[in-house]
C-alpha cells in the first residue's frame, strides 16, 4: 500500500528542492509568510509549555514538530472557510486567524477562550477524538447547500482514525460530495500507543480506499509538500469535486501533554533523526537565497512582542463570571437555571 | 381526550399523531428554507412509519435527505449543518438506536452554545418513535427520556395528542437550541383529533391537566397519557376523583403546575414506561418533595415499567404499567 | 475498484460451470447438502412469512433471494466455531444448527428463541446494525487467546458497513489478528435506502483495505463461490493469518420485513433478471447430473414434515413465564428486583 | 476516614486510592489466568493515571492490552471476550469518553443474559475515572452514573477510600455480571488508608455509615465522601449531628441503610456531583419516599451540580457543590 501512497516531497531534510522545477511554484512572499507562522506558533508553544511548568495555565498539549503540517494547511485556507480544530491544533487556528490571548485563555480554563474573531470560522478544539470529523463534513455540506465554494477543513490524529466518527464521517462526505478536507496529523502515536498498534494498514491514505475519497500521503514535516497538496484539495472541493483526505507524516517532538512522559513508551532516541520542520524549512531558505538576517531578527522581535503582550492580556483578563456557568447553556434560562442561579448567586453574596 | 382548541373559529381537521407529526413538518418546510430533514429512510420510503410520507416529493430529495445508516453520523452532521444556517429535524428511526449517537448528543449538540458563550450554537431537532406495546423487535421499544433530561443543554418534549404533536414539533423547530422530540409510537394511529391546518406553536415548558381532579394527581406523558385517563375514569366509578397531568415537556419540567395540583390534591402517583429507577418519575417525586412536602397526605408512587430491559413481546404487557398496576397505586395514595 | 475486487463466479446463471476444472472440487455429497440446506432454508422462510400473514408470528425479516449466501456460508464452518448473525440469518443459523421451533418462537416474541442448541456456539440476532462485528472479533481473539483454532463468523449487510462499530470491528481484529470472518451480505438495500445511496464505494470488498484485511467479492448467490471463499477464509483463520472480509453480492426478493412495502422505494422490475439462487443450483444439478427426483421429493417431504412439527411446537409451547422478566437481567436478583417482582406477583395473583 | 479493617491482624499497607485500585488488579490478574486488562495506554503507559502502571510488565502484552483509540471497539471487543470464557476489565479513559459505548453497553453488555435466559453471560467490569475538580479539560470530569444506574443488566460502584476501591475492584471481577467502576480522581491520591495486601472482597449493594450522627443523614459517594464527612465536622461545631451515609453502589442501592438512618434522623440531604435534574439524588428522593414518609421532618435537601454541563476549569469551583451548599443544606432541613 505505500507503493500507492507514495509520499509526497517538495524539499528533502537538507532543504534542497526535491525536483528542481518546483522552485518555480515558490516566491519570497511565501517563504516568509510560511515562516513567519512557523516560527510563531513554534514560539507560542514554547511559552505555552512554560507557563504551564510555572502554574500560569493548565495542563497544555504541545504540538512543537508538527508545525509544517500545521501553517502548510492553515495557509491554503480561503477567508470564509471552517476549521474544526483538535486541542493540539491551535498552531492551525492561530495561523488562520484565531486570538492569542484568548488561545490562551482557553488552556486557562476560560469559556472566553472558545470564541474565535467576529467572522472567523474556527470551532472550539474537539476534545473527544474524532467528532469534529463530522461536524466540518456537515459545515461544508451546509456551505455545498448554500452554493458558495467555501469548504472545511478537519483536523485529527493518527489515533482518531480509529473511532467510529471517523468512518462515519467520511462515509457521508463521499456519499454527499461534500467540500471537505480531512487533513490527519499522522505524529506517529496516540498518547503512548504508536502508530503500528492502532491500525495494522501502513497508511492512513489508504483509508480514503473505502470511500473512494482520493487521498494523498506528504510529509508532514515540508511545509511546502503540505501546502501544494493542500491546494490541489482545496480547489477540488471548491471546483465541486468533493472530500480529499490528507495523511501528513510528521512527529510529535515532545510529551503528548504537560502531564505524560513519553519516556514511559517511547524508545530513546526513537525521532533523533527527524529533522526539525523550521529547520529544515530554514535550510531551504539558505539554500534557495530566501533567508535575510534582517527579516528573522523583525519577526522574532515581533512575535516575543506579540506573545508577551498576550499573556499580559490573558493574565489581566477580568475574573471567570460566575453567571457564565448558567447564562449560555440555553438561549433562554429555563426555569430550573434560573432557580439554581439565583440561589446559588444569593448564597455568594451572602458571605 | 380534552381538546386544546380555543372557540375562536380556526379550520382545522381531524387527524391521527403521526399525520399531525407528517403535517408539522410540512408546514415548517414550507415555511423555513433552512428547515431539512435528513434520517435512514425518510425519504422515498417515506419513514418506517410514513411520518415523512410525502414530503420528498414536495421538497425534493435535497431538503429531505436519505442518510447512510448511521446514527452517530446522522447527528454528528446535522451538527455541523445547523451551526452553518441550517435546521436540521433528524429522524432516529428508534429511540433504542439513538444509544450511538449519544456521544455527539451529550458531547457537542448540547455543549456547543456554552462552550462558546453562545458564538455557535444548535438549532435542530432529534425526532425519535418511542415506547412498548406494538410487538416490535428487541431494542425497537426504549424510553430513554431519562438519559436525555440528565443532559444539560437540551430540550426533552414529548406530545401525547395529535394537537400537541403538531404544535411541538413546531416550537421545537423554533427553538434556538436543540430539542429531542421524542414520539409515542404506540398512539401514532390510536386516535384523532382536530388540528389547526395552520401553523401554531405549543409552548415547550408547559404540561397540560387533561382531567381536573380533587383526591390524587397523576402524572405522566406520551403514550400513558390515554391509558392514564381511561384509569381515572374508571377510578372515578370507585369514587377517586383523579386530576391527569400530561407533562408534554420532560425538560424543562412544568413545575408549578405539578407543584399547584399535588398542593391540591395531597396525592400523586407517577406514571412512565421506562425502568423504576433513575426514571424521571424520580425527579417529578425531587419536585413535589421540594414545593410541596407539607402538603403531601401519603408518600407519592410511582407505577413505571421494572428494573429489567424492555423484554420481548410476549412480555412486554407485564412489564408495560397496567390499569390494574396504576388502579393499585392510587389507592395506595388514598388508602394510605 | 470494481477490477481490483472482480465478483468470484462458479457457476454461471444457467448452472454452468465457469470454469470446467472446478467440476472436481464438487462431489455428490456436498451438492446433496447444499441443496438440502438451501430447499430447507427457503421453505422455513416462506413459512415464516405465512405465520406472519395470519397473526401466528409478529413481523419478520424474509431472507429469500440470499440463500446461497447464507448456506454457502455455514456449510463452511466447522462445529466450534461462533455464528453472530443478524435478525435475517435465521437461514444461516438454522443450517449451522439452530432449532428450528426455537427460530419460530423468537418471531413470536419469546426469549427461548434467543437459546441456541447445547454447545451450540450461535449468539442471538443482533438488532442494533453492526454491533455484532465486534462481538465476533472479540469472541475470535478469545479462540485466539485459548489456542485452538476455532473462528467466528459474523454476518451483516450493506447497510451496516455505515456504522461506526463495523470500522472499529475491523480495525481490532486487523491489530489483533483475530480468527473473525466478516461476511456481508450485499443485498443492494438497507430498508430502502439503496447501495449507491449508502456509500458511494463501488464495492464493500474495498474497504478491507483500510484495514489491509484480504477482501474477496463474491456472487452471493452461486453456492460454490461463498463456500469455496469461505473455506479459503476459514483456512486461512485456523492457520493463524487473520481476518477476512468476504462481500458476497446478492438480492432481497422480497420486503425488507412482512412490515415494509418495498414498492413504495424499488423501481418496478428491479432485480428481476436475478437469478434464483435455488434455480441456478438445480439447473447446475441438472447439467452435471446431480439431479434426481426420488431425492428431491424424499427431501421436500422431510422438510415439510420438520417444518409442519416446529410450528405446532412452538404453537403449543407454554406461555410466556412472567417471572423470566425478571429472573435473567442478572444471575442474581438484587433487592430493588426481587421487591419489584413480588409486588407485582402478588397484584397477579390477586386477581 | 474511618477504618474499615476489623480488629484480627491482617497484613496491611498503607496506600492511596489509585495504588489500591492497581493492587486490586494485580491481586486478581495473579489469581485469575482469564482476567484481562483492556484500554487505551494502559500498557506500556500504565495508563494516564499509572492505574495499571507496572502490570504489562508483570503479566506481559497479552494481558495487559494496548488497544486502539476506539471506546465501542474496546467494550464491544470485551464483551465477545467475556462471553467466551475471560473476564475484561476494560479501562475508559475518562467516563466523558464512554458515551461512544454507551450503545454497546446499553444494548449488549446489560442485557445478553437476559436475551438468553442465562445461556451467555457478560462478566466484565468497566473502569472509569470520574469528577471535577481537578482542572481537566473539557469532556474529563464528567459524571455519568445516572445514565448506567438507569440501565437495567449492570451494575454500578464506586468507592470512595483506598480499602473500598480494593475490596470492590475483586467483588467487581468475581460479579458474574457487569460491573460499572467508578473511580473518584479528585481523590487517586488525597490520602493514604491501611489497606490488606491479600485477597479480600467488599460486598456490592453494601453502603457504609462513615460518621453516626443522630440529627441529619448526609448521603453521597466518591469525592463528595471526604468533603461531606469535612462538613460533618465543621455542623456539629455548629450543634448539628450528621450521620454520613457513603453509598459505595450506586445500583443496586442499599436502601436499607438509607431508611435505617433517615428513620432516625428525620432528615437529610443528598450530595452529589452530577447536575441535579436526573441525578441519582432524585432516586434517592425516592427511596426515601417510599421506605420513611412518615418519618421525614423536612422536605429532603440535595446539593449537586448544577443543570450545566461540567464547565472549562476556571468555574468548575462553582459547579461543585461546596461545604457552604452543604451546610446550607444541612440548615434546611435542620431548621425547617
Ligand atoms: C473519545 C476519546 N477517547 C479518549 C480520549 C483521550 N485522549 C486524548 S488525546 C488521545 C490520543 C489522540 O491521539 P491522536 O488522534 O493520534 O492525536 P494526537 O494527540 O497525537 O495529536 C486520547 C486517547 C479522548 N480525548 N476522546
Ligand atoms: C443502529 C440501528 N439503526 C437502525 C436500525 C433500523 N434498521 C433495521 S434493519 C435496517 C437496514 C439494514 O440494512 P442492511 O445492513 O443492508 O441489512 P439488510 O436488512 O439488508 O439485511 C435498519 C436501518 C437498526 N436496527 N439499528
Ligand atoms: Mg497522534
Ligand atoms: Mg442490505
Amino acid at each position: 500500500m505505500v507503493e500507492s501512497f507514495p509520499m509526497k516531497k517538495v524539499i528533502d531534510e537538507q532543504g534542497n528542492l526535491v525536483t528542481a522545477s518546483d522552485r518555480d511554484l515558490i516566491d519570497q512572499e511565501l517563504v516568509q509568510t510560511a515562516y513567519y507562522h512557523m516560527y510563531r506558533i513554534r514560539t507560542f508553544d514554547k511559552k505555552a509549555k512554560s507557563l504551564q511548568r510555572q502554574g500560569r495555565i493548565g495542563t497544555y498539549p504541545p504540538f512543537e514538530g508538527q508545525e509544517a503540517a500545521q501553517v502548510g494547511s492553515a495557509l491554503a485556507l480561503g477567508e470564509d472557510d471552517w476549521l474544526f480544530p483538535t486541542y493540539r491544533d491551535h498552531g492551525a487556528m492561530l495561523t488562520f486567524g484565531a486570538n492569542m490571548t484568548r488561545t490562551f485563555l482557553y488552556w486557562n480554563g476560560r469559556l472566553e477562550g472558545c470564541i474565535p474573531p467576529d467572522g472567523k470560522r474556527i470551532f472550539p478544539a474537539a476534545v473527544p477524538i474524532a467528532t469534529q470529523i463530522l461536524h466540518a463534513t456537515g459545515a461544508s455540506w451546509a456551505e455545498k447547500r448554500k452554493g458558495t465554494k467555501n469548504i472545511a477543513i478537519a483536523y485529527f490524529g493518527d489515533g482518531a482514525t480509529s473511532e467510529g466518527d471517523f468512518h462515519e464521517g467520511l462515509n457521508f462526505a463521499s456519499v454527499f460530495q461534500t467540500p471537505t478536507i480531512f487533513f490527519n496529523q499522522n505524529n506517529g502515536y496516540a498518547i503512548s500507543v504508536p502508530f503500528e498498534r492502532q491500525m495494522n494498514s501502513s497508511t492512513i491514505a489508504q483509508k480514503g480506499v473505502a470511500y473512494e475519497i482520493p487521498s494523498v500521503r506528504v510529509d508532514g514535516n515540508d511545509f511546502f509538500a503540505v501546502f501544494f497538496e493542500m491546494q490541489k484539495a482545496v480547489n477540488r472541493a471548491r471546483s465541486g469535486k468533493g472530500p480529499t483526505l490528507i495523511e501528513a507524516v510528521t512527529w510529535r517532538t515532545g510529551a503528548h501533554t504537560t502531564a505524560d512522559d513519553p519516556t514511559k513508551y517511547r524508545p530513546e532516541g526513537l525521532g533523533q533523526d527527524v529533522v526539525d520542520p523550521i529547520l529544515r524549512f530554514e535550510r531551504f531558505m539558505k539554500n534557495e537565497g530566501f533567508w535575510n538576517d534582517d527579516f528573522a531578527v523583525n519577526i522574532h522581535k515581533e512575535v516575543e512582542n506579540e506573545i508577551e503582550a498576550a499573556v499580559k492580556e490573558m493574565e489581566s483578563y477580568p475574573k471567570a463570571n460566575v453567571e457564565d456557568l448558567f447564562d449560555h447553556v440555553f438561549a433562554e434560562l429555563p426555569n430550573q437555571l434560573v432557580n439554581q442561579k439565583d440561589s446559588y448567586l444569593q448564597l455568594l453574596r451572602g458571605k | 381526550m380534552t381538546s386544546n382548541i380555543t372557540e375562536t373559529k380556526i379550520a382545522t381537521k381531524s387527524i391521527t399523531l403521526i399525520q399531525a407529526i407528517n403535517d408539522g413538518m410540512k408546514t415548517v418546510l414550507e415555511r423555513d428554507d433552512t428547515t431539512l430533514i435528513l434520517g435512514e429512510d425518510v425519504g422515498k420510503n417515506g419513514g418506517v412509519f410514513r411520518a415523512t410520507d410525502g414530503l420528498q416529493e414536495i421538497f425534493g430529495d435535497d431538503r429531505v435527505i436519505d442518510t447512510p445508516l448511521s446514527e452517530s453520523g446522522i447527528i454528528g452532521t446535522s451538527i455541523g449543518l445547523a451551526v452553518n444556517g441550517f435546521k436540521p429535524i433528524a429522524e432516529i428511526q428508534f429511540m433504542g438506536f439513538i444509544y450511538p449517537a449519544y456521544d455527539q448528543i451529550m458531547t457537542h449538540a448540547s455543549r456547543i452554545r456554552m462552550r462558546t458563550m453562545g458564538r455557535f450554537s444548535v438549532p435542530m431537532v432529534i425526532r425519535a418513535p418511542f415506547g412498548a406495546g406494538v410487538r416490535a423487535p428487541e431494542i425497537h421499544s426504549d424510553s430513554a427520556e431519562a438519559l436525555f433530561t440528565h443532559m444539560p443543554g437540551i430540550k426533552v418534549v414529548c406530545p401525547a395528542t395529535p394537537y400537541d404533536a403538531k404544535g411541538l414539533l413546531i416550537s421545537a423547530v423554533e427553538d434556538p437550541d436543540p430539542v429531542l422530540y421524542m414520539e409515542p409510537m404506540h398512539n401514532y394511529r390510536s386516535f384523532r383529533e382536530e388540528v389547526p391546518i395552520d401553523y401554531y406553536t405549543v409552548e415547550i415548558g408547559k404540561g397540560i391537566k387533561r382531567t381536573e381532579g380533587e383526591d390524587v394527581t397523576l402524572i405522566t406523558w406520551g403514550a400513558m397519557v390515554p391509558l392514564v385517563e381511561k384509569v381515572a375514569n374508571q377510578a372515578k366509578e370507585n369514587g377517586i376523583s383523579c386530576e391527569v397531568i400530561d407533562l408534554r415537556t420532560l425538560y424543562p419540567i412544568d413545575e408549578g403546575l405539578i407543584a399547584e395540583s399535588v398542593k391540591k390534591t395531597g396525592r400523586a402517583v407517577i406514571i412512565h414506561e421506562a425502568p423504576r429507577t433513575g426514571g424521571l418519575g424520580n425527579d417529578i417525586v425531587s419536585i413535589i418533595n421540594d414545593t410541596s412536602f407539607l402538603y403531601l397526605k401519603a408518600p407519592i408512587e410511582r407505577v413505571t415499567g421494572f428494573d429489567v430491559p424492555v423484554p420481548f413481546s410476549s412480555l412486554e404487557s407485564h412489564y408495560l404499567p397496567t390499569p390494574d398496576r396504576i388502579l393499585k397505586g392510587i389507592e395506595k395514595v388514598t388508602n394510605f
